[in-house]
């Protein structure tokens, strides 16, 4: 079997695999009475159509983006952090506390405080299932599970019985001042003369996604960290000849893939709901894994899988909004994007490798 | 306060609410012994009870409902295999994909079928499964303890639970005392040993896969037709997962499931009776707390008397021997 | 009786095996290019060629592991189609792989019944499978105990267990692929006297090895086999291993090593009274004691086994012991299992037994590996970030000096042969310059032109004033390397000996435990 | 609201108020569930600029959203449920769920002969405990001895769709005593109510009138007409009153549900006595108290 060229395997693949997923999709639009050209219209125009469209999709993305980055650095120890939500959720009661209590000067001071609390609160989450793997042996994945579990049980703890003023329904935290409310993508973009979109939730944190990609990329790949990381997670008896701590980078792994997780409450809490509230990762932390998964644990591949949600949690949104279909379709066209670019991707592999070999084979000939 | 009737109702409920986990989870067993990993538990346990209930809704036999949501868990089951068996998929990613589809999926059947905000109608008379009283039963239960607690304990569950009960032993069996269980663990170990002694690979894990389907389906079927009288969307609430937790807590083994699943269970069961911790305990549990404290307990067992669990050495990786 | 073969030559024997214009082809890689051979029934066909010669992937192909592209395959003259190992095991023939195709968690009765079950029970099968094992023990002197698990086997006796597959699933033809690569001198030759006597009883062996001296010893005819293609094929009797070697490598080899006398100076590395007590409790060294000086080779023989792995596992830092380990002088902690950056920062240098396991991150590419252990050195980080460009370029010098095939760094270690990856080991830690190298096993499963150059390196460390701790199952390379040598036998050191005062047959009394004469 | 909990009685009831205007008016609604809390602002301001008046939200969770929206879009008028929003523009339609809940109290109180009456809640947040809070006066109200057992089903959004924890509970709460149980718990009071049913107990259902989920088994349901609140608000339309709306028993905002699946249940004398008490709270004579007010209840 010839090697498949590079762009074949980057592009080609997923495109169509993609294709694949819409098409499915587009026979259970028809199979619940619905129009699916209509739909992907609508879908596409919604989230990428207009600015007010980008910034939702931007903003969806930017979760992603924190809890994918977050399950790949501990994908590449061979650590599968099943506890992205809790850790978010912490991460956001990080962000609740450092900006109702300490008097921010101003938003930049703000956003910097409340990430460093977002990143330590998300990062000690982390941190005792760690422990516990790495001196007690104890499977990581059943402990993160169980800590998001543990984490919701104390985010409902803490918003309704102290946290939540006292004359609200709303189990949330009071409306953060307004020297923390974060510039929106509208405000950022204004001076260079772009009018963004006003209404959207899109934030200065999109681009602290952007930089924390970056960040994820020099640590795995330009750091000496990033390389014991990696030589744990490829082979634990190697890295032990090595001389490299397996508690310690467990332990930093998970530090790391916590605080990444717990930074993405900045969008939702700082950013969109300038408070904090019940179940504010809202399944972002799991979403997490399948973006890992599909970006194959590389930043650049958790941007653009990110991106991918982003366009369909938003086109989903706008479908669910003008069209009669129930959002739990959403769920599904997500399950098909899944299902083809991430799991079924040699069965579009297989075919186009056979088929470049062939064209190869016949261009070799002549 | 009657110790022993606080015990039966607790274990009573620990019994019950370990059935659904102790099924998927021993689902779980059979894939992942055959090394294929298998996160996507939850969504097959959530299509079985969506279409058991619904099946049994239209035609008002269970057993036909039980049937439809096996195979309907049995068709997700498929669709792993291919994924991650026949194109060598990843195997985690499959399973996620699996459990958003089964979510999305059951609503919108249910919605466009019954239009009643996607649960099923109410099952009743024969769409569900009833209680099943063990011989003697009524006539035993005035022998003090033994008596009591066969007729309040052993007795009365419906079939599934008997069933659930069953497989481990069974499960057992095949896996140690059978060919089939043989080559089963040994693809899971090493594949390329399974390959050379002249034994599919491929036929092996679609097995094994295949049983996982049945035992999910069954899982499932229980929740909508034996606990409840129908289904209501995502009433797994995360039992899935809880099993996968059990299966590595149990480090793979039957016996050891029917452990952990139990264990499980009564910590589940525990927190739903505040009235007895206080009561024997003698301290007010806060409420969040309460429910948290399953959680708590199992990530405290698990770190102080469970040791490593190793998993089966092939599993998660697809068997390639060329590339 | 008298076949007729497509040639048209005509034969009085018909051969157990006839493969005709086998070609395979991973990718770009032409593994085998039209391989035609014939191995006659009742005899042992030898087959060398260096590492990625295609040796394995034609025997996998008889074994139907692998497809070919195209060719035949006859066995005992009638054309079989082998589209699978199921097929392979009906034509009678048996493999014992290079890499041990063994359900580790299993017993020993459970592998040899795996795929050869009478029914759907296990419980026959094992009583019939535990009866006849122990036949066949008695036969073949091939005593596993069929209850222990493969895992707690010595990698002797777990080749034992593969022969016993082949055995009892009544193979007429054994394919063996490299099975000396492991095993001590005496089990090899416990081997041979099995391979002698199954061959006497009329079964074909196909032995693959990159040891001349068996393939003299043991073969009755060899082919030589060299990129993909068989260059050669003679019988043994009308060859010499000077004449193989120079077939196989297509240059001529210097099969022994060159020796200077050696000058010792200051004691480099002190060991005492070095104690490790396993995981499990039990004691694996008990209290050893020896001293490397500078400009020496101290090798340890011993069967594998013996203490030789949790020695070299504590001196390199990743096993805790009790006892003093002093490097020029300075103690060194042995307390703590993570000490492998301190030791490397002390001057010590370790060649691992297992490279794969050990020695590589497989998934890593070539130029990563080269500095693996020893990213925290100066040179190849500036602060927090690793030097990748001088890394790169380094990598790509010292795949130059070892030359090391392919010379491209970018290329994962698994994509090289086991020579080359053992050569890109060798390079990073001997480039390093170390005080003291500790090599364990360094040519296993290496081929003759591979081992000709890393003993030349082993040497050169020594004469420029190096210490060097060999640790070899090999006698051979033990006695030709060593200028003392130290035998290891259940935890203790059984003896010490110079190298030029002792012979086989001395060291192989005391790696059995027996103490012979004074020191 | 979001998760589309309530499931069977909450936003069923909002939609069923939509349903029924449409087909009474011949028209149209749009309408959304949604998966974020950043969609809720996204949703209205959609469907304020696509013309949509008025705009009509169930659930406290939309005050925020709907105090930014308001503002940029003076000319729709909304209306919010269960949430105040101060905003020249918005309608804010709060229940007394207290009130009713205490009438479905009394009821229990009355019905039961264990004297142990009990209360499965969703999540601990406060408007939960606000039902349970006029559930327990109304208990007490009758019988001062009286148990109430209360259960809470989890803490994540799972707690709104798990009636099998919502089974467990009910077994639960019939060992310690209880005869009569009040399910305020979305999608798990389905679990809550079979269970009730099979194990031959009574059950009350919630928000819209669930009484026919199991003839003859279900004491009552405590009504929250929010489905007249968006009927209301719908039939006014662009000329939607704005302000603040208080649905209580005295303008037959919440109540309990009387029909022929449970008439049986409810004896004249039961009657008589929960109308007195109705006739009190809607005259004033009769205060129950609020949790929301000093976020505590006074009895337990
Ligand atoms: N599974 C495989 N996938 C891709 N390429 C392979 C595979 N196995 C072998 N090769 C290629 O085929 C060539 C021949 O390999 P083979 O294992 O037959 O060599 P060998 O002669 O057995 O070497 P050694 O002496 O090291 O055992 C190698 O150079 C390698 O590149
Ligand atoms: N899956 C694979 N993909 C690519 N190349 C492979 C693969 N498996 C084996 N090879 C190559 O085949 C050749 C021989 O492989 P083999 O497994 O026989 O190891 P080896 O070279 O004999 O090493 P060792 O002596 O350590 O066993 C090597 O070049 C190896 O890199
Ligand atoms: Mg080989
Ligand atoms: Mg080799």
């Amino acid at each position: 079997m010839q090697k498949i060229p590079q762009w074949a395997d980057v592009v080609l693949v997923p495109l169509i695999s993609l294709l694949l997923a819409a098409i499915i999709s587009a026979l259970v639009i028809i199979a619940i009475g619905q129009d699916p050209i209509e739909a992907v219209k609508l879908m596409v125009i919604g989230a990428l159509g207009s600015t007010y469209g980008w910034g939702y999709t931007l903003y969806y993305a930017t979760n992603f983006i924190f809890t994918g980055l977050a399950v790949s650095v501990a994908f590449h120890a061979k650590l599968f952090n099943i506890g992205g939500e809790g850790q978010a959720m912490i991460g956001g009661l990080g962000v609740a506390i450092a900006a109702l209590y300490i008097p921010w000067p101003h938003w930049s001071i703000a956003l910097l405080g409340c990430t460093c609390s977002a990143a330590i609160f998300g990062a000690l989450w982390g941190y005792l299932p760690a422990i516990l793997q790495a001196k007690r042996g104890s499977h990581i994945v059943i402990t993160t599970i169980m800590f998001n579990f543990i984490a919701a049980g104390l985010l409902n703890y803490v918003l309704v019985n102290v946290m939540r003023p006292p004359a609200s329904m709303d189990p949330a935290t009071a409306s953060f001042p307004p020297a923390t409310h974060l510039p929106t993508l509208h405000d950022l973009l204004m001076p260079l003369g772009i009018n963004f979109s006003r209404t959207t939730p899109a934030n200065i944190t999109f681009l602290i996604a952007f930089l924390a990609a970056v960040f994820v990329w020099l640590l795995i790949w330009k750091t000496r960290l990033g390389y014991s990381i990696r030589s744990f997670g490829q082979s634990g008896s190697a890295a032990k000849y090595a001389g490299i701590n397996p508690v310690k980078i467990t332990v930093i792994t998970m530090l790391i893939s916590g605080g990444l997780a717990g930074m993405m409450s900045i969008n939702t809490t700082m950013g969109e709901a300038e408070r904090l509230i019940l179940n504010a990762p809202e399944g972002a932390g799991f979403i997490g894994i399948a973006v890992a998964l599909m970006g194959r644990s590389h930043p650049l591949g958790v941007v653009l899988a990110s991106l991918l949600f982003g366009f369909l949690y938003q086109g989903g949104a706008e479908l669910a909004m003008w069209m009669a279909i129930p959002r739990e379709l959403i769920v599904v066209i997500q399950a098909l994007v899944i299902l083809f670019t991430g799991a079924l991707d040699n069965m579009v592999r297989l075919p186009i490798n056979a088929l470049l070999t062939i064209i190869q084979k016949s261009g070799d000939a002549k | 306060m009657d110790i022993l009737n606080d015990l039966i109702t607790v274990l009573n409920s620990t019994l019950r609410l370990s059935t659904p986990l102790l099924l998927a989870c021993l689902a779980g067993l059979f894939s992942e012994r055959a090394g294929i990993f298998d996160i996507g538990l939850e969504g097959k346990m959530l299509c079985a009870a969506f279409f058991s209930g619904a099946v049994a809704a239209i035609t008002g036999s269970v057993w036909i409902g039980l049937a439809a949501g096996i195979a309907s868990s049995l068709a997700l089951s498929a669709l792993h295999g291919i994924a991650s068996i026949t194109f060598r998929g990843n195997q985690l990613i499959s399973g996620v994909a699996i459990n958003f589809f089964a979510a999305g999926m059951t609503v919108l059947v249910a919605q466009s079928w019954f239009k009643q905000g996607g649960r099923t109608p109410s099952l009743t008379g024969n769409g569900r499964f009833n209680a099943v009283e063990l011989p003697l039963a009524e006539s035993l239960k005035d022998i003090p303890f033994l008596g009591h607690i066969y007729n309040g304990l052993i007795s009365g569950h419906t079939i599934l639970v008997y069933i659930a009960l069953l497989v481990v032993p069974v499960t057992w069996w095949i896996l140690y005392r059978t060919r089939f269980g043989l080559r089963l663990r040994a693809v899971g170990e090493a594949p390329e040993a399974v390959d050379t002694a002249g034994i599919s690979v491929i036929h092996l894990r679609f097995a094994a896969v295949g049983i996982c389907g049945v035992l999910c389906g069954i899982a499932g079927a229980y929740l909508a037709t034996g606990l409840q009288a129908g289904f209501v969307k995502d009433m797994t609430a995360g039992r899935g997962y809880i099993a996968l937790a059990a299966l590595i807590f149990a480090k793979w083994r039957p016996w050891y499931a029917l452990m952990s699943c139990l264990l499980f269970g009564f910590l589940q069961a525990i927190a739903l009776r505040p009235d007895l911790i206080e009561a024997y305990l003698s301290f007010k549990v806060q409420v969040q707390l309460l429910d948290v404290l399953p959680y708590i307990l199992t990530v405290i067992i698990l770190a102080g008397f469970v040791g490593k669990a190793t998993p089966p050495r092939a599993g998660g990786e697809p068997y390639v021997k060329e590339q | 009786m008298t076949i007729n073969d497509k040639k048209g030559r005509h034969e009085t024997v018909v051969p157990a095996i006839e493969l005709v214009n086998i070609s395979k082809a991973f990718g770009a890689v032409q593994a085998n290019k039209d391989i035609s051979i014939r191995v006659m029934p009742g005899t042992i066909h030898g087959i060398i060629g260096e590492n990625g010669a295609g040796k394995s992937t034609l025997m996998s192909i008889l074994y139907g592991y692998y497809k070919a592209d195209k060719g035949e395959i006859f066995i005992k003259g009638s054309q079989t189609s082998i589209p699978d190992s199921q097929a392979a095991i009906s034509a009678g023939i048996g493999m014992v792989f290079q890499h041990f195709k063994l359900v580790q968690n299993f017993t020993v009765l459970e592998n040899i019944i795996l795929g050869v079950e009478d029914g759907a029970m296990l419980r026959p099968s094992l009583a019939k499978a535990r009866k006849s094992l122990t036949e066949l023990a008695k036969e073949y002197e091939l005593n596993v105990d069929p209850d222990a698990n493969i895992e707690d086997l010595s990698v002797g006796h777990q080749q034992r267990v593969e022969i016993l597959k082949a055995l009892y699933r009544q193979a007429n033809i054994l394919i063996l692929d490299e099975p000396t690569g492991v095993l001590t001198p005496a089990e090899a030759n416990q081997l041979f006297r099995i391979l002698h006597r199954l061959r006497d009883e009329g079964k074909t062996i196909l032995l693959i090895t990159h040891k001349l001296r068996e393939i003299m010893n043991i073969t009755e005819t060899v082919s030589v086999m060299r990129r993909g293609e068989i260059v050669a094929t003679v019988p043994t009797s009308q060859t010499s291993p000077e004449a193989l070697a120079e077939l196989m490598v297509g240059r001529k080899v210097l099969l022994r090593v060159d020796k200077k006398p050696a000058k010792p100076g200051a004691k480099i590395l002190d060991v005492k009274n070095l104690r490790v007590v396993d995981e499990v409790g039990i004691e694996r060294l008990k209290g050893v004691d020896f001293h490397v000086r500078s400009g020496e080779v101290l090798g340890i023989a011993g069967v594998a086994g013996n203490g030789q792995s949790e020695l070299l596992a504590v001196l390199g830092g990743y096993q805790k012991a009790t006892g003093t380990v002093k490097i020029n002088e300075k103690p060194i902690e042995v307390g703590s299992a993570s000490q492998g950056q301190s030791r490397r920062a002390n001057g010590l240098s370790h060649v691992p037994e297992d490279r794969q396991q050990e020695g590589l991150i497989m998934e890593f590419t070539a130029w990563e590996n080269s500095v693996f252990g020893y990213h925290h050195d100066a040179g190849i980080q500036n602060g927090i970030f690793m030097n990748n460009a001088a890394i790169r370029n380094e990598a790509q010098a010292k795949i130059e000096r070892f030359d090391i095939r392919p010379p491209d760094p970018r290329l994962k270690a698994r994509n090289f042969s086991g020579g080359n990856q053992q050569k890109i080991v060798l390079a990073r830690e001997i480039e390093r310059d170390p005080e003291i190298l500790l090599v364990g096993q360094p040519t296993r499963g290496v081929d003759i032109g591979a081992i000709e150059f890393i003993h030349r390196q082993i040497m050169t460390l020594r004469d420029k004033g190096k210490a060097v701790l060999l640790v070899s199952v090999e006698l051979d390379e033990v006695l030709s390397l060593s200028d003392r040598i130290a035998v290891m036998f259940d935890g203790n050191i059984m003896g010490e000996r110079l190298a030029s005062e002792t012979d086989e047959k001395e060291l192989g009394l005391l790696m059995a435990g027996v103490k012979t004469g004074t020191n | 609201d979001l998760g589309g909990k309530f499931d069977k009685s909450f936003n069923e009831s909002a939609f069923n108020g939509a349903t029924r205007w449409a087909t009474e008016n011949n028209s149209s609604f749009k309408e959304i569930e949604l998966q974020s809390d950043a969609q809720r602002e996204q949703a209205l301001r959609r469907f304020a600029e696509s013309g949509a008046n008025p705009i009509v939200m169930a659930g406290f969770m939309f005050a925020t959203a709907l105090g930014e929206v308001a503002k940029d879009y003076p000319d729709t008028k909304f209306a919010i449920i269960d949430m105040v929003v101060d905003a020249p523009n918005v309608r804010s339609v709060v229940f007394n769920e207290h009130e009713g809940s205490y009438l479905v109290g009394m009821l229990a109180a009355q019905a039961s002969k264990t004297g142990t009456v009990g209360f499965i809640g969703g999540m601990d947040i406060p408007l939960i405990r606000k039902f349970a809070c006029g559930y327990v006066q109304g208990v007490k109200s009758v019988n001062p001895d009286a148990v109430v057992v209360q259960n809470m089903t989890g803490t994540t959004p799972a707690a709104w769709n798990d009636p099998v924890k919502g089974s467990e509970l009910t077994k639960a709460q019939i060992a310690q005593g209880a005869d009569v149980i009040y399910a305020a718990a979305g999608g798990t009071g389905v679990g809550v109510l079979q269970t009730a049913a099979d194990e031959d107990i009574l059950s009350i259902g919630v928000d819209s009138n669930q009484n026919y989920l199991h003839s003859g088994k279900v004491l009552t349901s405590m009504l929250k007409r929010v489905d007249n609140a968006v009927y209301d608000a719908m039939t006014q339309g662009a000329d939607l009153e704005t302000g603040f709306n208080i649905m209580g028993i005295s303008n037959g905002g919440v109540g309990y549900a009387l029909d022929e699946h449970n008439a049986s249940l409810i004896t004249t004398d039961m009657q008589a006595s929960v109308d007195a008490a109705s006739g009190q709270i809607a005259s004033g004579a009769l205060a129950v108290h609020d949790y929301m007010s000093d976020n505590s209840c006074p009895v337990e």
